[in-house]
């Protein structure tokens, strides 16, 4: 059986979904952070799939600038997480309900 | 600007100075504001008794001052007409208003709004003078309710006195319930004939349909009724008698109140193209006449008394040129002026002699102590009642006979009738006042009034005495009515009298009314030989009817005032605060309530705004796929 | 000179935001001073645009004094400045009201007086700017900017319920403006589409051809945005909180000049911009202006508070003003842009003297005066005179509008006029009850037992009104032989749009619906 | 000053570069305010990072003035430096500009890091500047990140509040989510197109006969779905309405400078870039996005006023009309064409000046502990500070869009726009819509100077009896407002000085600037109207 690009694209969009469902439900931050990471990289496959496909480069350009932002997010999530820690003693996300309204 | 323009203009400007210096200067005048006042008018009066003449043995003229409304097509000049109905009418208001004048200076002498008082009364001579020579009808209207408005401020002379404060206003209103009609009756003419002269409205009304001039005519005719009290708006007359009584001969006996006959006269042209419309005139005159004499029987305050037989006297006036004979109605109009006058004075210098004691069972065997006003009044009362020589019975018998020779064999009856009940109420007064034994408490000392005031009594009754003779019946071959009918010539005079009785019978049986009438106020009062309390019992409603003036008032009251302000109170809490306010504020409400919904969906829980957002998402896809 | 007149109208429209401007470098502890100075400039004002009325020419109906300047080419709008005989009028009232109404407030306005003179003269500019502008974008800059002075001015030194008032003023009226706003701007825009330029010139706009049922849409937007200001029956309830709670001046300025935009409004815009649709729904605005007529009337017969009472008073008079315009002859509209100045000039008068009233006795409860004319004759006198040119009493200002304007409504709408008429019996119950109830009868409430007469100040506030309704009353001429040339062009407009109507109307085969 | 000309025929990088020269020099005066901060005398005085970064922003200024009249492509087709850029760096860097001059004494009573704080200014603004100018899916993507990036550690600057450090979180989260929405969508639009360059993908989708690419299934799905995703990321950035979320929290939490920065410069960065992606992508028959759009609008508008609309935190309250603000913006882009999107872009700079103004004041009477930013502590101000709230209540009125305001100006211009493009219900209730927010910038307004004084009052008015002026309701626990009115209350000569002191020069020339150009924009419009249309033009010449 030989693979199409789209079921390539099928299963990042199915991963995206995963992701998109992870960051819904879970109130641990960090987890919600790495369902983040899941969605990024679901866009990832995507791109080097396609590009790939039709053997361009800048697909794979875009993945490796998306990694190297997903990295210097992940830096900036880690500082506000222990801020957070900090104020609240948890990273309970439900814990953040100071602004409202 | 010739001679005779500068004399017209400067009859109404005497009045108009003396209105203003006293008015604006009153204080520096003091009671020189009484003197110069009556200066004033006796000026004009001079004046007009000269316009008079001219216009006598010359011919009618108009003269123009400025024009006063220009607006695109609708053009309006202060001008005034000038012929021998307004002259007979300018002679006699100056006339009466300078002795009333002159009377007044004696009657108000130490009351404190003495200048006032004069810049009142010289301003509504000013404006009575300008409504007689009115040449257009919005003039006539604009002095018509100048006059009402006069009238308002010296009925309300003594405003500290809610009666009186409430009479004027009351008068004014009324009045005011009249000129609407007027207002529209006069726009109606302007929208139909394109201009507002009389001269030319009156040599083109006959082209107008029937109905319309019909209309015209009713709604001028209910300006009449209005300034005229005439049944139903006569109320605000006898309320009026809170007003000074020289105020009250002047304007409420003398001159205002014939107005509407005067409006009548002036546009007789318009009422004898329109027979109904005649008609309307004469049953609302009769139904007057007679309501007011009933009332006017069983009324202990003598003003009132005088006020109501001034309303039924103007009922004859009205039913006179309601059969057209406008001559008649006019010569009544100046005799009843006349001897009206008269008796309002005297009954003024009762009060004054009286200290203003007005209720006549507090009164009696007054002849003694004030000879000269008893004796005025008396013939002021012998007048009223028609007993010949005496002015009223000319100008009352040509009316009578008119309607006898008109075949309105009904009004006739009921003018005699009249004439009975007239003579009854009015020597009622007289035997009650001056006759019989005095009911007067003893530490009120009652004395005659001063010169300042008698004279002009004694000029009155003279003039009373003598004036009838010019009318010397058979009314149409007589001075009177040959010089004035010259001006009624241009109207159409349908259906002239259709059978011609001799006027000696018929003047003989209204003179038998009136004796009668004497005879029987002489039984009650005098004789006591009928006992009255009996009388009273048997009929009783009668009696009630016409000692609470037919409830009219209180009809009023209960039928048109009450609901309209309930009404108002209505539009006002109901319609106003709650519908449309309450609309208002609702949205606002609604929009603050709203929001405050809207709100929650910032609840402050990340979980939430991610799934917002989400949903956001799929919705738009949604619509891509569903679409 | 030349010059002078060449911009008078600029000058006339800046020279009170000039003068605010002046004043706001006056320190604020020199009460005296700022009031005087601010009287003085307001007088000034009132000089120079007297002589628009000198060199205004009396015979043509063409825009005069017409000043034009490129201002945003993007919309083509510009500053495009004249006045015909109607606004030459509504300018001058502006101007003597703000003398008037500063005049007036010596001793009403205590604290705060640098900041209410000052929003007093700006609210002078854009009141002039609005009558004097014939840019519709201009136009709309002034007419909306009005309302926040006038905002400022009933919050900060209104009375009772003051802040309501401002807030339901501000948006009632900014609601109507919007929705008028979005007329003029597709109307703007429908011109664009046929012409292919943008262009504010209101003359220019003036044919543009809208198509009908449109017209309709767009009048009724902009209907809306003019019924609030005059105010029309259903949107006056903004009127009588604001008129209430307003201080005296404020009261005076809304009475005064605010009123007359709507009509100003509907004379220069609404109607000659969509006649064929103003002339279709002339009916059911005419039954608006009726009930409003008797409606006021009723409603004021039975206010407790002398402010309101006349407040809702003005709502009647401002009824017979909409039914003369939208009579549309010439004499009926001759007559309400007359009884636009009366209205101002007596409504106003009354509001001054309703402020002595609230000066002296802080009350304004009917039921607390009552026997005054004693105490207070000068006072009694004048005001009654005030009065008696609300009710229309003939020889005062006041009759002859409104007689003007019913003798030209007669022909077409009689039974309209008919219940209009029935009006001036009312204008009578109310006002003379009011009258007697306050400077008649017996002194009830002792008081008033030291009610003071009024000051020379206050004379010479109200002696110009008062001067005016006998002159108005009397000799008419001076100001109809200006308005008229303008009035019967406007009508002439109308009449020859008639026939379009017809013509639709026979397109659309009304003539049996 | 240095021959453009002979450079722009140079080499290609030196083209490159000189097409990003602003954000370059930006991103150096960043780098060397940081490199500045090591050394201890300098970060002692806060005030010399402060002059740097205003000389930077000038520097910036100068260079855009320089290349103002180029049309500068540069790596490889991924940037690209037009007038339209030119007209929003204006604008941005008018906002930084004025952020800069905000933040001056704002972080005096809190201990943070000043130099790395004004260098994260410079580097997000040069972020959205690069923003706006990139024509690249990857630069897009890059930029957004740079930008975000910058505001999620400018939010939670306030080291210590646990609201600065919450906001910050939540922006964070939602902002990586949203973003990841926009990856995705590329990677969608990707696979459709082959390209990632937006004129490439134009042309691409110009010409009809694309369906070719792929055997197998329909691009067009693939194409649309990728196209609503990047609009779900540009929307978030415009805080369009359900996608809005961030923008309340984020807003209150963060300092009041960056709030002002992210309100006016995140969201002209935003819209310049959707204008971009809008105008050479979305126009295309594949998919009727202006349906969504105005949808969007209506929402966006309503909700924002709504929820302002009974808002008593003054951040929050701007934040919400910012909201409302960004669904009028889209009315213009709607309206799109020539006329339309100059509307936007006018009512862009117009927006940068009333916000920055508002938020100016709101700095200064924080700075003067007068006022927590609750509108209950602003009653009376206005007396006491004639001139602060006379700016005040004008720059609110030109939020209402009141006439002689930029404001008003604004909407006219987007107004008509919109209904010359036909959309007269959408306009309708725009204007609704003004009506009911006029009401609640109103409600400060009358906060500041004629709310009922009640029982509070009385308390001050005791406290001190030489007190002739309203002093107002004053939450009775806010002590520092009591102090002052006891010393020498409602006095005002004496109370300007104690503003002057007590705020620095730099507020009141940040409060001057947004005042003239406010009242400029609002009377005198035509040169900005036309400097807008002249930078539209280079939109469609691609």
């Amino acid at each position: 059986m030989n693979i199409n690009v789209n079921d390539y694209l099928i299963v990042a969009t199915i991963i995206f979904c995963i992701g998109a469902l992870g960051v819904l439900i879970r109130k641990n931050l960090i987890t919600i952070f790495l369902s983040l990471e899941l969605m990024f990289n679901a866009a990832n496959l995507g791109f080097v799939a396609v590009s790939e496909y039709l053997n361009l480069m800048s697909g794979d350009i875009f993945v490796i600038f998306i990694m190297v932002v997903a990295a210097a997010e992940a830096a900036i999530l880690l500082g506000i997480a222990i801020a957070f820690y900090r104020e609240k003693g948890t990273i309970d996300i439900d814990k953040a309900n100071e602004l409202k309204m | 600007m010739n001679s005779k323009d500068l004399i017209v203009w400067l009859i109404p400007f005497f009045p108009l100075l003396g209105a203003i210096l006293w008015g604006v200067f009153g204080k520096y005048f003091k009671n020189y504001s009484g003197y110069l006042g009556s200066i004033f008018i006796i000026i004009s009066f001079i004046l007009s008794t000269v316009i008079f003449f001219m216009v006598a043995y010359g011919h009618s003229f108009t003269s123009t001052l400025y024009s006063w409304i220009d607006a695109s097509y609708f053009k309006v000049n202060i001008s005034t007409t000038v012929d021998r109905l307004s002259v007979i009418m300018l002679v006699m208001v100056t006339g009466i208003s300078s002795l009333v004048h002159i009377y007044s200076i004696g009657y108000m002498k130490d009351d404190k709004g003495f200048a006032r008082y004069f810049s009142y009364l010289n301003l509504f001579v000013f404006s009575m003078i300008m409504l007689i020579m009115a040449n257009n009808f919005l003039l006539l209207y604009v002095f018509w309710e100048a006059v009402g408005f006069c009238s308002y401020i010296l009925i309300g002379f003594w405003y500290e006195k809610k009666s009186a404060s409430n009479a004027g206003k009351k008068a004014f209103i009324v009045n005011r319930i009249g000129d609407f009609g007027f207002a529209l009756g006069v726009m109606l003419i302007f929208v139909n004939m394109g201009t507002l002269n009389y001269s030319s409205v009156f040599s083109g009304i006959h082209l107008l349909p029937p109905y319309l001039i019909t209309t015209i005519a009713l709604l001028l005719f209910a300006g009449a009724i209005g300034k005229s009290a005439q049944f139903p708006l006569h109320v605000w007359l006898p309320d009026a008698m809170e007003g000074p009584t020289p105020v009250s001969a002047l304007i409420h006996a003398a001159t205002m109140v014939t107005a509407g006959v005067y409006l009548i006269a002036r546009c007789h042209v318009i009422f004898s193209y329109s027979p109904s419309a005649s008609n309307v005139v004469l049953i609302i005159g009769g139904i007057t006449a007679f309501i007011a004499a009933f009332i006017a029987m069983t009324q202990f305050d003598i003003k009132r008394i005088i006020a109501y037989s001034t309303l039924s006297q103007l009922g004859y006036m009205f039913m006179a040129v309601g059969i057209g004979s406008y001559a008649a109605g006019i010569f009544h109009l100046v005799s009843h002026a006349i001897f009206k006058g008269l008796l309002f004075l005297t009954a003024g210098s009762v009060m004054h002699g009286m200290s203003g004691e007005l209720d006549l069972r507090k009164m009696g065997g007054l002849y003694s102590k004030m000879k000269k006003t008893a004796i005025t009044f008396i013939v002021g009362g012998l007048a009223l009642s028609g007993i010949p020589p005496f002015s009223g019975f000319f100008s009352k018998d040509a009316i009578l006979a008119s309607l006898f020779n008109k075949g309105d064999y009904f009004f006739w009856i009921i003018g005699e009738l009249v004439a009975f009940m007239t003579a009854f109420y009015i020597f009622r007064l007289i035997f009650n006042v001056f006759f019989g034994e005095s009911h007067v408490d003893k530490n009120l000392h009652v004395h005659e009034s001063p010169n300042v005031m008698t004279v002009p009594l004694i000029i009155l009754a003279c003039f009373a005495a003598v004036f009838g003779f010019i009318g010397m019946p058979p009314f149409n071959h007589s001075i009177f009515y040959s010089f004035i009918n010259k001006d009624f010539a241009n109207s159409l005079n349908f259906s002239p009298a259709v059978n011609n009785y001799p006027w000696y019978l018929l003047s003989t049986v209204s003179v038998i009314a009136g004796i009668s009438g004497i005879y029987t106020a002489y039984v009650f009062y005098i004789k006591k030989s009928l006992d009255l309390e009996m009388l009273k019992k048997r009929f009783k409603a009668v009696y009630a009817l016409s000692y609470n003036k037919l409830y009219i008032d209180e009809i009023y009251d209960f039928a048109i005032v009450r609901p309209m302000k309930n009404f108002s109170v209505f539009l006002w809490r109901v319609v106003d605060s709650f519908v449309i306010d309450g609309a208002v504020n609702g949205i606002a409400q609604w929009i603050s309530v709203t929001s405050s919904k809207v709100r929650k969906v910032q609840n402050g829980m990340l979980m939430s705004y991610v799934f917002t957002l989400t949903v956001g998402v799929i919705a738009l896809l949604a619509y891509y796929f569903v679409r | 000179m030349s010059i002078f007149l060449k911009y008078i109208l600029s000058i006339i429209i800046f020279f009170p935001l000039l003068s605010a401007l002046i004043l706001v470098f006056v320190n604020k502890k020199a009460e005296g001073l700022l009031r005087n100075l601010a009287t003085v400039l307001s007088l000034v004002e009132f000089l120079l645009s007297s002589f628009l009325f000198i060199y205004f020419k009396s015979n043509t109906y063409e825009f005069q004094f017409v000043e034009r300047f490129s201002w945003i080419r993007a919309f083509g709008a510009s500053y495009f400045l004249g006045i015909d005989g109607v606004s030459l009028f509504m300018i001058l009232l502006t101007t003597l009201m703000t003398f008037v109404s500063l005049l007036s407030s010596y001793k009403y306005i205590k604290d705060h007086v640098k900041e209410f003179v000052i929003l007093m003269l700006v609210l002078e500019t854009f009141m002039l700017g609005t009558f004097a502008s014939l840019d519709v974008l201009l136009f709309y800059l002034f007419w909306e900017f009005m309302l926040i002075p006038m905002y400022f001015i009933i919050g900060m030194w209104g009375s009772g319920r003051r802040i309501y008032s401002a807030v339901k003023f501000v948006l009632y009226t900014l609601a109507g403006s919007l929705i008028m706003l979005f007329g003029l701007i597709t109307i703007f825009i429908l011109h664009y589409n046929q012409t292919g330029n943008f262009t504010f010139n209101l003359l220019k706009l003036y044919n543009t051809n809208i198509p009908l049922t449109l017209q309709i849409v767009l009048f009724i937007a902009i209907f809306l945005g003019f019924a609030v200001k005059v105010p029309v029956f259903p949107f006056h309830t903004w009127l009588p909180d604001a008129h209430t709670e307003a201080p005296t001046a404020g009261s005076v300025i809304l009475a005064g000049v605010l009123l007359k935009f709507g009509v100003y409004g509907f004379f220069r815009f609404a109607i000659p911009l969509m006649p064929e649709a103003a002339l279709i729904l002339t009916p059911i605005i005419l039954v608006l202006a009726v009930i409003s007529i008797i409606y006021g009337a009723l409603v004021s017969i039975v206010q407790k508070d002398l402010k309101r009472l006349v407040a809702f008073s003005s709502v009647s008079h401002m009824g017979f003003i909409m039914l003369g315009l939208f009579a549309m002859t010439a004499v009926s509209v001759d007559g309400s842009v007359l009884q636009m100045i009366n209205h101002g000039i007596s409504t106003g008068a009354l509001f001054l003297f309703v402020g002595m009233f609230y000066e002296r006795r802080h009350t304004r409860l009917i039921a607390d005066f009552g026997g005054l004319a004693k105490k207070a004759p000068i006072f009694a006198a004048l005001f009654m005179i005030a009065v008696l040119s609300s009710v229309g009493l003939p020889g005062l200002n006041g009759f002859v509008g409104e007689f003007l304007i019913l003798v030209g409504s007669f022909k077409q709408y009689t039974v309209f006029t008919i219940f209009a008429t029935s009006g001036i019996i009312f204008a009578a119950v109310y006002l003379l009850w009011m009258f007697q109830r306050v400077m008649f009868q017996d002194i009830t409430n002792q008081k008033n037992e030291d009610f003071k007469d009024m000051t020379f100040r206050e004379i010479m506030t109200v002696l110009p009104l008062i001067f005016l309704m006998f002159f108005i009353g009397l000799y008419p001429d001076v100001f109809l032989s200006r308005i008229n040339p303008t009035v019967v062009h406007f009508v002439n407009i109308i009449e020859h749009n008639k026939y379009a109507y017809n013509l639709i109307k026979a397109k659309m085969g009304l003539f049996n619906a | 000053m240095l021959d453009l000309a002979q450079i722009y025929n140079g080499y290609y990088l030196e083209k490159s570069l000189l097409s990003v020269m602003p954000e370059a020099v930006l991103i150096i005066f960043a780098f060397l305010i940081l490199l500045a901060g090591l050394f201890s005398n300098f970060s002692k005085n806060s005030v010399n990072s402060y002059y740097l970064a205003l000389i930077g922003i000038t520097f910036s200024f100068l260079y855009l003035f320089m290349l103002s009249d180029h049309t500068i492509k540069g790596f490889y087709g991924s940037i690209v430096f037009d007038k339209f850029d030119v007209f929003l760096f204006t604008a941005i860097l008018l906002s930084g500009f004025l952020t800069v001059l905000m933040s001056k004494n704002y972080f005096d009573t809190r201990n943070v890091l000043i130099p790395e704080y004004y260098s994260l200014i410079l580097f997000s603004i040069s972020a959205m500047m690069l923003l706006v100018s990139s024509i690249n899916l990857i630069m897009i993507f890059l930029s957004i990140e740079f930008m975000s990036i910058c505001a999620y550690i400018l939010t939670g600057y306030l080291k210590g509040e646990s609201r600065s450090t919450e906001a910050a979180m939540k922006y964070f989260v939602l902002g990586a989510f949203a973003s990841a929405f926009l990856l995705f969508g590329s990677v969608l639009i990707y696979a459709a197109t082959g390209h990632l360059g937006l004129y490439n993908i134009h042309n691409f989708m110009s010409q009809q006969n694309y369906k070719l690419l792929y055997h197998t299934y329909n691009v067009h799905t693939f194409l649309v779905i990728g196209l609503i995703l990047l609009l779900v990321g540009l929307a978030f950035k415009m805080s369009l309405f359900p996608f809005h979320a961030w923008t309340p929290d984020s807003y209150d939490g963060a300092p009041t400078p960056v709030t002002n920065l992210m309100a006016t410069g995140i969201k002209i960065a935003a819209f310049g870039v959707f204008i971009r992606v809008f105008t050479s992508i979305y126009n295309f028959n594949v998919f009727n996005f202006y349906n969504i759009l105005w949808v969007l609008a209506i929402l966006t508008m309503t909700f924002g006023n709504f929820a302002a609309l009974l808002q008593t935190d003054l951040k929050r309250l701007i934040a919400y009309s910012s909201i409302a603000q960004a669904g009028y913006i889209l009315l213009g882009v709607i309206a799109g064409g020539y006329y339309g999107i100059s509307g936007t872009l006018f009512y862009l700079i117009a927006y940068v000046f009333m916000t920055a103004g508002a938020f100016a004041i709101v700095i200064m009477f924080e700075n003067l502990n007068l006022t927590s930013v609750d509108i209950k502590s602003y009653s009376g101000l206005g007396y006491k500070y004639p001139l602060a709230g006379a700016a005040f209540s004008f720059f609110l009125l030109s939020l209402a869009g009141i006439p002689v305001t930029s404001g008003f100006m604004g909407k006219f211009f987007v107004f008509s726009a919109a209904i010359k493009s036909g959309y007269y219900w959408l306009v309708i209730i725009a204007l609704l819509n003004s009506a009911v927010a006029a009401y609640y910038y109103i409600k400060i307004i009358v906060k500041m100077y004629m709310s009922d004084n009640n029982d509070n009052s009385e308390q001050i008015k005791l406290s001190n009896g030489s007190n002739n002026t309203i002093v107002n309701t004053v939450n009775a626990n806010n002590m520092d407002l009591q102090t002052f009115a006891e010393s020498g209350g409602g006095k005002t000569a004496l109370t300007e000085t104690v503003l002057l002191k007590s705020t620095t020069s730099a507020l009141i020339i940040a409060v001057i600037i947004c005042l003239i150009f406010t009242l400029i924009l609002g009377i005198f419009p035509q040169p900005f109207i036309s400097f807008a249309s002249r930078s539209v033009t280079s939109l469609w010449n691609i």
